[in-house]
């Protein structure tokens, strides 16, 4: 057992200094009748090349991102990551170390938070941001409980363009905790009014920009007509690296800013793990979820930083903490952290404005395919097709040609009726062949 | 060596990627373009690579020494694993892509959900939670969900005073009040005291066990019947689970939902605070109610059901955690190691963490004061700082201490339920030749510390990255995010020049 | 550029502060006419994401060893490699530092070498070990410059067994340098006679065992009979694998013992990088090539290591060193330490056994396939093959059929007329269906 | 924190390694059987991962920071590098498989040598020397061979003062008497000099440009029509190649041979200490002579020629120079670092390495002294111990009060022609916050080493994992591998005891 220092001599050595005779006796409080006798039913311990072996061979019956065209988005993107950013986060004291409870020994971790809650706050334009929640969904959940909290209301409208996903975790959670909730129909035109579901009695009202539709939203009326009653915005994104390109929330008056992001530094992984980024105003701090790291000095009176404002969290205040989240996404937010850095201001902005352009260029290029259309007046890197036969259909007859095309939105909103309907997300992965891949390809099964 | 922030040392025009010339396209951003470039440093990769580089070096690790923070088993983490989940297959797949082009990770979700109902004897598996208290809350509102079903809200949810923060926090959440049952002398939960709380007004009890004193709750299947007696149901806290792995099963114990803490007891390595995952296992009563996506088995294969409209008949998923399929990073990690292990190295693994801290407890009970010496300890064993009683030394003071020493601190103050808590877990990766260091370290401080020895103690840690730092003042004021110094006032004189 | 941190305002800073107006007055001594006008014939510089997509392309069109039933050996061998090897061969304190010339920040490297001494003294069974050589051809050759320095003779004795590319490689250096060489004939058949080729004027015997057709050789007489004459025996591996199972060549008599360490720790990597291991008795020290590292004390009279015996090098000696080597393996040696270190003793045996079970297997297994012959009467997991027909025709065909089942010998020794044999290596990743496809495969081409 | 040896905790009955158990057959071994097993301690998996990772953390490294050691040129390694030559394609591969299953690995060998030679200018390149010193053998084999075809045996070779101690090293080992060619004052070779020593006994004359004093031997072209005027032939050791990438190409000054150390130039990490890899461009004359392997485009397609007897008309190879193919895990490395650079980039980065070095001269000139002020220097700046005369304060002092400042010392004692030669090369990877504060150090050790301060210097370094190592001690009586500590004596009280 390669994972198993002791031996069988120590373990014999061990017993004898505790006292006991066998192992047994120290399991002595499980009840006779419910331990296992015996050996469960599972395989034996295997050698690491056998594990492997077994691993690459599930694996391989998968078709990676990478291999083919791939336009597949709708909440998580296909984006390159620098080999450095992988490189670092798998250093021992990275990868290996515990939640810096210790702050002396822990100083790595720390400023790396620091570092990611700063360029969290700048992307969103947000005053404040916390040290990551486990994923975009999660922290629309997280955004909706705190906005009752900071409003005293009970009652959420959530727009039509927001991620089908998203808008269940919420409708799970925030039912489950017995709020209420407006849910406007699915927006695939981009056209939808949000302002009037608004009233007296709303906390928040929770718009994505860019939709899950791909459309962009003003959101200045939206969190005017909100403020005018008493309510925040909260403003949801997908894709990261769309603040790059269009005016952050924070800028248009939003409350709350949360959202996914795993574009930057996280790799596609089947749906995670990815970060959860969450920003708000100074004033509702002591209102939000989750850990954060402040500045502080130490006995010297040198510059240090540690896991503060603990007293809204679980630890402390128990069943009146802000969440009851514990473990985040520490070195998902590292990867973050290691990509932005090395991406800067001036890389995000050319990685927004390369993604863009392809994403136009795939755009014009369907223009010439019969039997689509683009439903998206405005959009970042995503659009939404309206295609003339079951759009789920369609996916498969390009999957099985070898591209991946997105997704159809009957896969998230089986019984809204938008049979026809393929969300297509396009990166700085796309090559201009990838394109033409799509177009003729989709010309060919439609 | 000091490390300045990225603000400081960074550039907004410089940046570390190459990326190709976007393509000379007319923008369809329309009026919603950022009006201010994002104003964020970048550096180039090898002051990126340096930056990070060093500050990792500031950070205490398990590849470095024994962290023995109880309740949070901090193991061996294998490389393997880390080699497994970034295989272009696992790594390189998108959650919606079509069904057909990822049966490999649908399959391994089907054999990690196999191993952990075979291991828990539990009947169905809800794999989206993303940590810990995540999982909490999916077992939970599976209870909510299960009560909801028989048309009853009930209000209460019975929770030990020893338990972790996120036991209540999750009640409280779920609009649930909280009711916190004592514990006996020994530190376990009396039967008769959760008896005397227990009514149809209560939802659940949520018990760990072994419990955060490091002690197995002797009374369990009592308990569970008491509970399920009055129409509750039970839920337990899996973050000890390590210490009873191939020992008994919780299914067996009554148990009704349990999370599992991938990042604990399979290893998949915390990253310095996350990402986890939470899987929760279910009973039969509960197995309905799994939130989706949950794994059917179709024609002998595996299918993810995403759908509500297509579920089948019986299941009555209460809803969704997180978008996707959850944290299948992890599960190819976790994976790796139950393979690895296999069944009987996951029970030898129990007994060595079991043998460890009870190894530990042996060796140090003369010194510091155990919390409960009557029982045998299982993974973890408490102390209480009862020894270092004037002394004149903290228990501040002695964990800071530890750190002059090379050693990361136990976890310190919790349990609540015993004063000064030192909460120690080596798990079983630790050499003999490590838990005798360590036994000896703290022995030598211990007995410094009832010699008086206090210049030992104080100010420490001394040749750590940080002196002790000032939490206080980070609280009061917080500074969460790096901002511009002011630029310095021109003195007079210099003005003058 | 993400790898060139000077800016162009740097670069004008810099400029001025040196006191010139352009770079190219620090480039005045170059000859005008001489200096490349404008840009070289080059690409220009490419993004990450290209160079990887260019170069993963080119990978893929290799078929690696992990893909199919696997045969190859022949003087590199495709062992498992723990994943924890890998993982630390790349933490920046080893991949990313120079040769420890200044030992008091560099003791990790000092420390690994010290052990890697240890390890392959111990492994061959030799009193001392330098810290690498390029590979075990070059190794071969060094050991024949040494010995013909130990023994004041010129003339090398290359028994058939050795390997071919060692013999080229000892041909071509030991020719260079103007000394002697006897080659004997190739020896598939395990039964040459080298004794008789020794002499008062050779130097020293070069044997290999196992010999490159897989058969075990007994030094012990060839060691006696070298020793009569005042010669020297160098004993070659090239699967260092085999030393846990056979009897070591320190202990029968090798006074300079070489080879090839690939095996532990190493990919196969088309070639190299490898590492060459080297072990020679203590009274052959002053004349051994390469670095060493030493044991000494620091000024608080600590334990530390050092480079030493640098009066045999280069550095100091110039035209009077033991050999030219400057920079050897220290990474692939590092890989083998940590390798051998997971394996310990008891590993390495198990490891030993396996291979050779398995290569009994297959031998087993070919009993029952026409027109194949088996020449081995012993061997470690190394055999030759003899078919009835063209090897190299016959590993074509196989390898169409997806199976690579060995080393035409012909590929190595063109005109020797041995253009029937195949050597085939069998290693602990070769599977029991792995020996059944290729027996039945070369059943159908046979 | 110390760190033992592995011999000191492992065990010959543990391992870290779980393999299948063997087959039970029947053993081919014969008589070899080893009689007793291999008596080596074993580590389990995180106690190796623990031991490995401490004694790491005693080293200095590029990516810790500025690296400066003059003709080494340490500078940023790319991690993209590491992560190609990983790809199953390239790192799974072996080098006796049939050529048809590792086209790619050839077309990658193909194109590392267009690059070579369009950055040489040069007519053939032999790939496979596995480092610096093994490429020089390569080019002097060649030049020998070519004297051979020739019907010539001449019998010495020329080779300037400054050179690195493998060229006298390499010619010796081919048999040539080396014949040292004097300097002038100004730091480069005289051609009148070199005329005077030459004949037609001179088989070669090996020059190192930019030399090892940081200078560019400006009567280069001058020298090598001399040399090839008496018949012999030009080395040209590449070793400072970094300064002069897409600047000037080798092949249109007259060299005939010359390597490239691709772990300098292109980046492959130094390891502590290698692998390298040595690949020797060749001109027009030499080329015939290129050892085996060697590539040849077939039907546009380029084909490794392995074999003699196949080796088209004119090809003459002088022999083999190392099994197999050469250092396939480099190529893929430094062919990464071209392609990432690009022809732009490539001569960006020499500029760069030239313009860092300079600076450092103009930053340092009036504290320390600099060997030859008149010439630009080219990517490293030699310096003098003049400046320390006097104070107190040794040359080694000084470089090991630059270990208390956390900088590795640049590259001292050498070369040789210069007293107590501080040979600084800082390459382009440092950003000019890391120059500046590598200037300021250096700038500030120099005054207080003028100022007589030799407290600060005396029993430096203090703030290392080891204090100054006894390198006298070592090399009296060697001490090269852990030996079995005797068993202590027993005392006679123990004994009676």
């Amino acid at each position: 057992m390669r994972y198993l220092p002791l031996t069988d001599s120590d373990r014999a050595d061990m017993l004898a200094a505790i006292g006991v005779e066998t192992i047994d006796d120290l399991f002595v409080d499980i009840p006779d009748d419910k331990r296992v006798d015996g050996a469960l039913q599972l395989p034996s311990h295997r050698p690491e090349m056998a594990v492997e072996t077994a691993l690459k061979r599930l694996a391989a019956r998968n078709v990676p991102a990478d291999s083919v065209p791939f336009f597949v988005g709708a909440g998580a993107y296909k984006h390159h990551v620098p080999a450095t950013v992988d490189h670092l986060i798998q250093r021992s004291e990275f990868l290996t170390s515990y939640t810096p409870y210790q702050p002396e020994i822990s100083q790595g971790t720390l400023q790396v938070l620091f570092e990611f809650q700063t360029q969290v706050a700048e992307l969103t334009g947000m005053e404040v941001a916390n040290a990551s929640m486990y994923d975009g969904s999660t922290a629309t959940a997280e955004a909706v409980l705190m906005a009752n909290r900071v409003t005293k209301r009970r009652k959420a409208v959530l727009a039509g363009g927001l991620h089908p996903h998203y808008r269940a975790v919420v409708e799970t959670t925030v039912g489950m905790a017995d709020d209420a909730l407006v849910l406007l129909d699915p927006d695939p035109s981009g056209t939808e009014d949000v302002i009037s579901a608004i009233d007296e009695e709303t906390a928040c009202v929770v718009v994505q920009c860019p939709s899950f539709y791909g459309h962009l939203i003003d959101l200045k009326p939206i969190a005017e007509a909100a403020h005018a009653k008493g309510a925040l915005l909260v403003a949801v994104f997908t894709e990261v690296v769309a603040l790059a390109a269009i005016e952050p929330p924070g800028a248009q008056g939003a409350d709350i800013v949360v959202g996914e992001g795993q574009s930057i530094g996280n790799p596609l992984t089947f749906g995670g793990p990815y970060v959860g980024l969450f920003a708000t105003r100074q004033k509702f701090l002591r209102q939000m979820p989750g850990r954060v790291c402040g500045e502080t000095v130490d006995a010297d009176g040198e510059r240090g930083f540690v896991l503060t404002l603990s007293t809204r969290e679980q630890h402390i205040r128990r069943d009146k903490a802000t969440s009851n989240i514990c473990t985040n996404s520490g070195l998902c937010a590292l990867a973050f952290t290691i990509h932005a850095t090395l991406l800067g201001g001036t890389g995000l902005t050319r990685l927004a404005a390369v993604n863009h352009a392809q994403t136009v260029k795939l755009v014009e290029r369907l223009e010439d395919v019969r039997g689509v259309e683009v439903l998206n007046d405005t959009f970042f890197n995503e659009v939404t097709l309206r295609v003339d036969r079951d759009a789920a259909a369609v996916i498969e007859d390009l999957a099985e040609r070898g591209v991946l095309a997105g997704v159809p939105v009957s896969r998230l909103l089986p019984s809204a009726g938008l049979d026809d309907l393929i969300v297509a997300a396009v990166t700085e992965c796309v090559s201009d062949d990838d394109i033409e891949a799509f177009a003729t390809t989709l010309a060919e099964v439609l | 060596i000091e490390e300045p922030l990225i603000f400081e040392i960074g550039r907004s025009e410089t940046t570390g990627v190459d990326l190709p010339e976007p393509a000379p396209v007319k923008s369809r951003l329309g009026k919603h373009a950022r009006s201010n470039p994002v104003a964020l440093p970048g550096l180039t990769e090898p002051e990126t690579m340096r930056h990070y580089v060093r500050l990792s070096r500031q950070n205490y690790a398990i590849d470095l020494g024994i962290y023995p923070l109880g309740s949070c088993t901090m193991k061996h983490n294998p490389r393997l694993n880390e080699k497994a989940a970034r295989l272009p297959g696992f790594a390189d797949i998108h959650p919606l892509q079509p069904a057909s082009t990822v049966e490999g990770a649908v399959e391994l979700m089907a054999e990690l959900s196999r191993w952990l109902l075979e291991m828990t004897g539990m009947s169905a598996v809800a794999l989206s939670p993303k940590a810990g208290a995540h999982g909490e809350l999916c077992g939970m509102m599976a209870i909510k969900a299960a009560l909801a079903a028989r048309g009853e809200t009930r209000t209460k949810v019975l929770v030990p005073e020893s338990a972790h923060g996120t036991n209540p926090a999750t009640a409280a959440l779920l609009g649930y009040k909280v009711e916190p049952i004592p514990a006996r002398e020994d530190g376990t939960v009396d039967v008769a005291a959760v008896r005397e709380r227990l009514s149809e007004d209560v939802a659940a009890i949520m018990l760990t066990n072994p419990n955060t004193c490091g002690l197995f709750e002797r009374d369990i299947v009592e308990i569970a019947e008491a509970v399920h007696e009055v129409g509750a149901y039970f839920y337990g806290d899996g973050a000890n689970f390590n210490a009873i792995m191939g020992k008994v099963r919780p299914g067996d114990l009554g148990i009704d939902a349990m999370h599992i803490n991938l990042h604990k007891t399979f290893s998949t390595p915390h990253g310095g605070g996350g990402p986890g995952a939470g899987p929760v296992v279910l009973s039969d009563k509960l197995a309905p109610y799994a939130p989706l996506p949950y794994l059917r088995t179709e024609d002998g294969k595996p299918v993810l059901v995403e759908d509500p409209g297509e579920t089948e008949t019986g299941a009555k998923p209460f809803g969704r955690l997180t978008a996707f399929h959850g944290q299948m990073g992890m599960y190819v990690r976790a994976l790796a190691y139950m393979m690895s292990h296999g069944g009987d190295g996951l029970r030898q693994a129990a007994e060595d963490a079991v043998l460890s801290a009870n190894y530990l407890k042996a060796r140090l009970g003369d010194v510091m004061t155990v919390a409960y010496p009557e029982r045998p300890a299982m993974h973890e064993v408490l102390f209480s700082d009862a020894f270092l009683e004037g002394t004149g030394v903290t228990t501040l003071d002695f964990a800071k201490a530890m750190i002059d020493e090379g050693f990361h601190p136990m976890t310190m103050y919790f349990p609540l339920v015993v004063h000064g808590a030192m909460l120690i877990e080596p798990t079983e990766s630790e050499s003999r030749a490590s838990l005798d260091l360590f036994a000896a370290t703290l022995r030598d401080l211990a007995m410094a510390a009832g010699r008086g020895e206090t210049d030992r103690f104080a100010g420490t840690p001394r040749f750590a990255p940080r002196r002790r730092l000032d939490e206080t003042r980070a609280a009061r004021s917080p500074s969460l995010k790096w901002t511009k110094p002011e630029p310095r006032p021109i003195e007079p004189a210099e003005a003058a020049e």
